[in-house]
């Protein structure tokens, strides 16, 4: 029962990486995704930046559910536009 | 309508054809362009990123809210990804109207809402540096 | 700077090179375009008339009270005269400045005066018949 | 003593004329010069259209004075922009 977790900006040059796999049993709320996330990648548990959370490329509330085969982005702030 | 995000330059002229219909009189365009200067640094480049899948489709539903909200004819919105230079058009969005004053309200409209809600990030390279840009944190559900 | 009164077609990207410079970051753009119907009536063609020496002028001063009252880096405003054809663009302006609130704030502006004050008349041809489309007196001295 | 007095768009189709030398003798105001116009063409006369002056290239009001030489524009409503 995995999500796949996608990173971006600064939090993909923290991890190293721009996707992880992450066991979700049953479900789990999507922030609870993200602190395992953070458990997985040390630099990133220790990173202040504020994030909010889609689900399926769409924004959700931090308690969202994640099933399994969901994709999970891990948003920091934004600053598209120029 | 047209939404893209690519790396390749944006063609205004295509946002204006694509937007464009017998019943429109009044077409805004905005550009969003990269500045040579930002927080007092000298900009040398910009890298956008985005969550290219998502990002497409805050364009097409926040093109949706503003159609509904301001009566527009059509919309198309490109945003620009990959290394940018200083004078590069990063951001096109193209609203067509019947009417200036709904295309100037909406055009601005759907300008803020996108900065706010749009997938995409930036990294400036500035001279001495580099740094990601941290703009608005998106509201969600 | 760049003002035009042409029988030409405009444009769109001469307009936006005109007013894009480092210092810009948001490039806002008006285009008037002729709508297929009008008052109910389906329009086959427009003529536009100007008195070109002056409509520059006015142009130009607007252009001016424009950039002193909202900050603007640049402005283009270009006009077309002759027979124009349903779709064509009759008029475009692109204001440029360091942000995108005083562009939108201005192109607007610039529009609402320029359609009060321009010394350019239309007259439209429709079908069944002609008539000279009257808008706005100007205000003078 | 004359200035040229241009005409546009009804106007001008009203007159058959695009322009016209009016006489000014020292100075005449620009609403005056306009009522000689339409002595010249009757068909100007009677047109109701409300109009605006400018001399030179510059809006002036009713009052303004016109001399010799100078470029005298009847402007009927306008409706540029599109």
């Amino acid at each position: 029962m995995k999500a796949r977790v996608l990173l971006f900006a600064r939090l993909r040059e923290l991890a190293g990486t721009a996707q992880v796999e992450v066991e979700v049993g049953e479900g789990l709320p999507a922030q609870e995704v993200y602190r395992r996330v953070q458990e997985m990648f040390p630099a990133l548990a220790s990173c202040e930046i504020p994030v909010a959370f889609a689900v399926n490329a769409r924004y959700v509330g931090p308690q969202h559910p994640v099933g399994e085969g969901d994709e999970v982005a891990i948003i920091p702030p934004v600053a598209g536009g120029g | 309508m047209l939404f893209r995000v690519t790396p390749q330059p944006l063609n205004v002229e295509e946002s204006i054809k694509a937007v464009s219909h017998p019943s429109t009189g009044a077409v805004v365009v905005f550009l969003g362009v990269v500045r040579g200067h930002n927080l007092g640094r000298r900009v040398i480049q910009l890298h956008y990123e985005a969550y290219s899948e998502m990002a497409q489709k805050v364009m097409e539903e926040l093109a949706q809210e503003a159609q509904e909200r301001f009566g527009l004819k059509d919309v198309a919105i490109l945003h620009r990804i990959g290394t940018l230079q200083v004078g590069d058009i990063s951001l096109v969005v193209a609203v067509s109207s019947p009417h200036r004053k709904e295309a100037f309200r909406a055009g601005e409209w759907l300008v803020d809402c996108l900065k706010e809600r749009l997938p995409i990030w930036k990294k400036e390279v500035f001279e001495g540096g580099e740094e990601w840009i941290e703009g608005t944190l998106p509201l969600t559900g």
